[in-house]
């Protein structure tokens, strides 16, 4: 929704203190919280509620002189919990990523990679673009350690993988799943909030469906992701923005992208859907009032459950109309998966993209004299779901796929194995050419 | 040319993010992980731990190189048949002790040989000079030749950090490719804040931080134009947005959670 | 000739005294100042300007300007021309209390004027500045020495000191009558030493720039510079006299005393001729010449100094009708020891020019009115020794022979 | 009366001395330089502009911190000159070359005490507290100064800093070569130890000369034919090598001459076992005498009173 008018509940991940409404005062340096980022002692927290105070049990002097570089602990204690939770919103974050296991994250698993030495810092600026909010400051990708060749064996396999990272992004082969240690949010219903009479469900997963003050859930453990065409831009829905309500379902966020375009390459997503209240007459989203400001507060959603009165206080604050009517409608949020790197032995194996091959034993369908080349076991060795699903993860229905990526719907005619890539046939497709 | 067989298959997947193999311990907790031992490290890397192995040992000292060209050092190498296939690490952590001994300032690098090797596809454009020994190996590590700095015997060695750096970032600059700042490469230790913190007990967060910007007053004031205190900044990938700066969570930025 | 020195009999608190006070206050206000926010809190001196007014004015003008002192003494006690001997008192006195505000300024200037004695302990015997400190002191000492007959013949047999202190009169009696044996025995002794260790350092304060050949500007950086300051520093000795025996008899309302200064003069023609005639020298032989027109700041100071300071009052002085005139007496030594002091500053402040940092220094008012302070606690430590000390020669009504 | 002839000749005698002193002692001037010190050598061609020296100089040395990090390389384009606090600083030129990529190709230069083999700041000081050691450091030692600030006219490099703003224990600030770390502790200076590129080389002065020799020899395209330091000043302990021409460096020309010799041997020749005061003392008492004979010959001149006060007027005043 929107930080507006609830401010001492979302900043309670501010890296500041007291920003409680909008009078906060973005020029008092005294006002940062260097603690929250530079802690190593392990013992800084902030009170949720609190407008990023820090909660008065913490000895604020041991704490500074343990000062210290960020950390995933430091970096994750805001970056794992966003929307409320562990993993709600960043399908890949969560506090696995303190201890992670090989399969988890290969980067910050074994070789104990801090968030920084990613996301290179410059002047308290913090390099990495994310596809939930439109702030960027500063770019960093796979490529800039792996290089756009990252394959850098001389072999011919090398060669077809190297090829196969101008059109196709690092973790649609090394994630293929995400939230794979933790389950995620992937719907919200803000429509079905107010119920303090329903009980919460628990999942398969123990996740519980139900939370009077947000409405309903659904979670996912190890989801496959949804495959979009994406080129660096996102197409986003700002507060304000007049939206076609006669769509069965809107994308707040959307990664552009498309075949014909270069520059796109084939990345994996998440997608958060919800159901979020919209302006009837004024065709914009509405900002709620939830979070009490005070005992007295009248109008919080979270006290009174009146959503009407939330609306109003919600959008006076935010300096928008309100007509007076909402309804609720259907919107996607696109979240790319970036993070949970899995071992290069546990990419996706060629064939479980491309149905085609499984039956080839050699490469002659192109290269002539391969014979001494086990194909098979370069084809097929790859991500194992079913090793994966006796580990516990929720993937036993990706066993055996072969369509891992559904190539039409991306806007190739079918296999591009068979049917020509992007900009040039392959010589074994059958209108074949060089 | 296609004559790939499963071991090498194996090597080159292992090479490509620059793992070995082990078995795959995959999280078996998929319950809430609250629960979970935060201490319990369940896998390291072994060519991590390989990598800092080797990072700690400090390797006998040539003391006489051979003083050759590159181009006559290509045609070594390449007449004893030694090409980037050879490679034997792909993986290493700067982090000697011979640099760490008077120099703590700046954590270890890590440096993906397999990597430069694969980009430059030239071993001679590293390892410049082979030990006059006949009997040494034809390649061998940067420490072995770059150890102190200021030899009274070899005037013209450079030490192991300036070799690191010079061969690091003339390359790099040389190439126009990768990072040529301190940061590019190593995080920046801090020091211990211990005796240097003056607080009296039970302050107040802000003298907490006016105690920070005491001595860090610049970052401070780097800190008031960034996204994470502002939440806002400039949106530089979003359609039809790209020029505005104020875009954020702090103004106009929605979601649906 | 007669002459006989005796106490002026005036009063004290003038309007110009008065005024006088008024600046050494204001001087005093920057010392303290100085003494509290140190010497960047008051000056403009710089890593690339570190000597700046008190150097030049203070401690090198001063020194040049005291030569007056030794000078006369030379002329009066050395060659024994008794004639001039009524000059010789208010000489003395200006040089001592010129070397006594020399070293009080060279007390602001240094930084651990608490220090001010180590060299004594450290000797540095390559330092001019070492050797120049040591002549200063001793000189001082002497100058001291020199002055004390003064005191001797005031208060010998009457002092009288009041109250509680009364029991000090008749130790201080003794020990002024002890010095009244002694001293005239040794007064010989002191006079020419006075002479040796003005011309030592007098020379050196020259040699004190030579170790900076690339800061110092060309047509004052030379080798024969401590002989200039020696020189220059000898000729202006008599226009000094003339300087301020005719503002003390002006003012205080005393003989003229032309008689002396007149032919007194005619030994400046000679010095200041050979010290023109040195200066001239130097720059044709180092062909130096070329960087006199100039026109930047530093050559039109050095043309300034030689013009004003050194060629015009020569002329003037060449000719024995300006020389009898009061006036044009006053007015030609007073260029010429407005050229010494022009050509200290210059040498010191002007035509110091670090070439890298390129730096340009102006005095700031603390270090301006430090240095006008002191000056007016000279003068007025001048007035008040001259009321109640025989320093100023009786007025009389007939002329002396 | 014109001038007394004795006068005339004193003069001329004191002028000789001086002008016949300079010439005669010209080589009679001694160095008093170490004869292997340590030295440094900066190849301002591998200089990267990261400030680190800066930074250790500033730690080993326990100097305040600076107003600004040393991280803030903006700071190299303003041409800042060592201080009080900070006895190094780096300074960016450029020369307009430009490099394949259109940047403008920069020249650093670090600059701090250059520790001349006869510095002019030792010859000058007042009271020994700045000193030459063996090992190459001119050496300041707070206990014996005075704060006359000679050191800092004396210096042609134009070093010395001075706290102005400390009214009553002001030091001169200079770089101090690390004497304690490089005599005692046996360890590098602060600057050449942390320095990532080794754009400081630091060892026996001789031995970096000719280090400097062997890289202008085999490299003639990246350098300037010229040590900088090697003669300047009679000889510098730090010195300089550059692809780019030192004047264009704020490294001004300078005399090969040490800075001190000329007063020193003008001093020295005036000076020395204080013959010329002794002299001039003996002359002048011989004048004294001469002219107290005459003048008792000439019964007193005009003067009135007795003989005994005559005597005493006349020594006097």
């Amino acid at each position: 929704m929107s930080i507006i008018s609830n401010e001492a509940r979302c900043t309670s991940c501010h890296a500041g203190y007291g920003w409680k409404d909008a009078t906060f005062d973005f020029t008092d340096m005294t006002k940062i919280d260097c603690l929250v980022c530079h802690d190593t002692s392990g013992t800084y927290k902030k009170t949720p509620t609190g407008a990023g105070m820090p909660d008065p049990t913490v000895d604020l002097v041991a704490v500074a002189k343990s000062v210290g570089p960020t950390s995933r602990k430091t970096c994750g204690d805001c970056h794992f919990n966003g929307g409320g939770g562990e993993a709600v919103k960043h399908s890949d974050l969560s506090r696995q990523l303190l201890h992670p296991e090989r399969s988890c994250d290969v980067h910050m698993g074994g070789y104990d990679f801090q968030c920084s030495e990613c996301h290179r810092t410059r002047n308290h600026k913090i390099a990495g673009r994310s596809s939930s909010v439109p702030v960027v400051e500063g770019s960093f990708s796979c490529q800039n350690c792996h290089t756009g060749k990252p394959h850098n064996g001389a072999k011919l396999l090398d060669h077809h993988l190297n090829k196969h990272c101008e059109t196709i992004d690092c973790n649609t082969c090394h994630a293929p799943v995400y939230a794979k240690c933790k389950p995620t949010k992937v719907f919200w219903d803000w429509s079905k909030a107010g119920d303090k009479e329903r009980k919460p469900k628990k999942d398969k997963y123990g996740m519980e469906d139900y939370n009077w003050k947000k409405g309903e859930f659904i979670w996912k453990e190890s989801p496959k992701p949804v495959y979009a065409w994406y080129g660096g831009f996102m197409k986003r829905v700002l507060l304000g923005d007049r939206l076609d309500l006669s769509q069965p379902e809107i994308n707040i966020t959307e990664p552009v992208g498309s075949i014909n375009d270069p520059n796109s390459r084939i990345s994996p997503f998440k997608i958060m859907k919800g159901v979020q209240p919209v302006d009837a007459d004024y065709k914009h989203l509405l900002v709620p009032h939830l979070f009490p400001r005070d005992k007295e507060d009248k109008t919080a959603y979270w006290k009174h459950r009146d959503w009407q009165k939330a609306f109003v206080d919600g959008m006076k604050a935010a300096d928008m109309k309100y007509s007076g009517k909402y309804e609720w409608i259907t919107t996607n949020m696109y979240w790319g998966v970036e993070h949970e790197v899995m071992p290069a032995d546990m990419a996706l194996s060629c064939v479980q993209c491309h149905e085609s091959l499984k039956g080839e034993r050699t490469c002659n369908r192109c290269h002539q004299d391969s014979r001494d080349v086990d194909f098979k076991t370069i084809a097929h060795k790859g991500t194992d779901f079913s090793y994966m699903a006796s580990k516990g993860r929720d993937v036993s229905h990706l066993v055996g796929t072969t369509d891992y990526i559904d190539f039409k719907g991306l806007g190739y005619k079918g296999d591009p194995i068979i049917h020509g890539g992007r900009f040039k046939k392959l010589p074994m497709g059958y209108k074949a050419e060089k | 040319m296609t004559r790939t067989g499963p071991g090498v298959i194996l090597t080159i997947t292992a090479a490509l993010a620059g793992i070995l193999f082990s078995t795959p311990a995959l999280a078996a907790n998929p319950s809430p992980a609250e629960t979970a031992a935060p201490e319990k490290v369940v896998w390291t890397a072994p060519d991590q731990e390989e990598a800092e192995k080797r990072a700690e040992e400090v390797v006998p000292f040539v003391e006489a190189v051979m003083d050759e060209c590159r181009l006559c050092r290509q045609q070594r190498l390449r007449d004893v048949g030694l090409s980037v296939k050879d490679q034997s690490e792909s993986y290493f952590l700067l982090n000697s002790p011979i640099i760490r001994k008077t120099e703590d300032h700046y954590g270890p690098v890590r440096f993906m040989h397999a990597k430069h090797a694969g980009v430059t596809k030239d071993c001679a454009l590293c390892h410049h000079y082979r030990p006059l020994d006949e009997t040494a190996s034809e390649t061998t590590r940067c420490s072995a030749c770059h150890q102190e700095p200021f030899n009274k015997d070899h005037p013209e060695r450079l030490g192991l950090k300036a070799a690191y750096h010079q061969q690091c970032m003339g390359c790099h600059q040389e190439m126009d490719k990768g990072p040529i700042d301190c940061a590019g490469c190593h995080r920046k230790n801090v020091p211990d804040h211990k005796d240097l913190i003056q607080l009296a007990a039970n302050p107040e967060p802000f003298e907490v931080t006016s105690e920070c910007l005491r001595c860090h007053k610049p970052a401070g004031e780097d800190m008031l134009k960034s996204a994470h205190w502002l939440w806002k900044g400039p949106s530089p990938y979003t359609l039809h947005h790209r020029k505005e700066v104020e875009l954020g969570k702090a103004t106009i930025a929605t979601n649906n959670f | 000739m007669t002459h006989h020195a005796a106490p002026v009999k005036a009063k004290f608190w003038t309007p110009g005294v008065v005024v006088l006070a008024f600046l050494m206050a204001a001087g005093a206000a920057a010392i303290i100042a100085r003494f509290i926010g140190g010497i960047g809190y008051v000056s403009n001196l710089t890593t690339a300007r570190p000597w700046g007014l008190w150097i030049g004015v203070d401690v090198a003008s001063g020194v040049a300007l005291a030569a007056g002192g030794f000078t006369t003494a030379f002329l009066a006690h050395i060659i024994g021309r008794h004639y001039y001997e009524p000059v010789v008192r208010p000489a003395l006195l200006t040089a001592m209390l010129g070397y006594t505000f020399v070293v009080l300024g060279l007390m602001v200037d240094i930084g651990r004027s608490w220090a001010i004695w180590k060299p004594m302990l450290y000797w540095n015997p390559t330092s001019v500045l070492f050797e120049v400190a040591m002549c200063v002191m001793f000189y001082l000492n002497v100058l001291y020495l020199e002055f004390l007959p003064i005191v001797v013949e005031r208060f010998k047999g009457g002092v009288n000191l009041p109250g509680p202190l009364a029991a000090l009169n008749g130790p201080i009696d003794g020990l002024l009558k002890l010095a009244d044996t002694i001293l005239p025995k040794m007064m010989w002794f002191f006079i020419i030493a006075g002479v040796v260790l003005s011309c030592m350092h007098q020379s050196s304060l020259g040699s004190l720039m030579l170790i900076a050949p690339t800061k110092l500007h060309p047509l004052w950086y030379t080798p024969i510079l401590p002989l200039l300051f020696l020189t220059s520093a000898i000729a202006v000795g008599y226009p000094m006299v003339v300087f301020e025996a005719t503002l003390a008899t002006k003012s205080l309302k005393l003989d003229s005393e032309m008689k002396l200064l007149t032919p007194l003069t005619r030994f400046t023609i000679f010095l200041l001729g050979l010290y023109l005639a040195l200066k001239v020298g130097d720059i044709v032989v180092r062909g130096t010449y070329v960087y006199l027109l100039d026109f930047t700041a530093q050559t039109n100071a050095f043309l300034i100094e030689m013009v004003f300071g050194v060629i015009v009052p020569w002329l003037m002085l060449l000719s024995p009708k300006l020389r009898r005139s009061r006036q044009a007496l006053f007015i030609a030594c007073t260029m010429i020891v407005g050229g010494v002091l022009v050509n200290r500053i210059n040498v010191f402040v002007v035509g110091y020019r670090p070439p890298i940092s390129e730096a340009n220094y102006f005095p700031a008012i603390g270090e301006i009115l430090v240095t006008v302070g002191l000056i007016a606690a000279l003068m007025f430590v001048y007035r008040f020794i001259v009321t109640y000390l025989p320093v100023l020669n009786k007025p009389e009504q007939e002329v002396s022979a | 009366m014109g001038l007394n002839r004795r006068d005339f000749f004193k003069y001329m005698a004191v002028a000789g001395a001086t002008v016949a002193g300079s010439e005669r002692s010209a080589h009679a001037w001694q160095s008093r330089a170490p004869s292997d010190p340590y030295g440094c050598l900066v190849d301002l061609t591998r200089c990267i502009g990261c400030r680190k020296c800066e930074e250790a100089c500033n730690r080993v040395n326990a100097l305040p911190a600076p107003d600004r990090s040393f991280e803030d390389l903006t700071l190299l384009d303003k041409k800042r000159r060592p201080d009080e606090r900070a006895y190094t600083v780096v300074n960016r030129y450029v020369s307009g070359e430009i490099d394949k990529r259109d940047q403008l190709v920069p020249t650093f230069v670090k600059l701090q005490c250059m520790h001349c083999q006869d510095p002019a700041c030792v010859s000058a000081c007042i009271a020994v507290a700045l000193t030459k050691k063996e090992n190459g450091a001119v050496h300041y030692d707070v206990t014996k100064c005075i704060g006359c600030r000679y050191c800092m006219v004396a210096c042609p490099f134009e070093i010395p800093a001075y706290e102005y703003h400390d009214p009553i224990t002001p030091r001169v600030m200079k770089c101090t070569f690390c004497y304690e770390r490089v005599e005692s502790e046996k360890k590098l200076p602060g600057c050449a130890e942390i320095c990532p590129v080794e754009a400081i080389t630091f060892g026996r002065r001789k031995d970096l000369i000719k280090v400097a020799r062997q890289r202008i020899k085999k490299n003639p395209g990246r350098y300037i034919d010229h040590v900088y330091g090697e003669k300047e000043v009679g000889g510098t302990s730090w010195m300089y090598l550059s692809g780019v021409p030192f004047e264009k460096l704020g490294l001004n020309a300078l005399p090969e001459k040490p800075m001190p010799q000329l007063a020193e041997t003008i001093q020295h020749s005036l000076f020395s076992y204080l013959w010329s005061p002794i002299v001039l003392f003996g002359m002048l008492g011989g004048v004294m005498w001469a002219s107290k004979d005459k003048s008792d010959r000439a019964g007193n001149g005009g003067r009135s009173g007795n003989g005994k006060e005559g005597d005493y007027k006349g020594r006097m005043l």
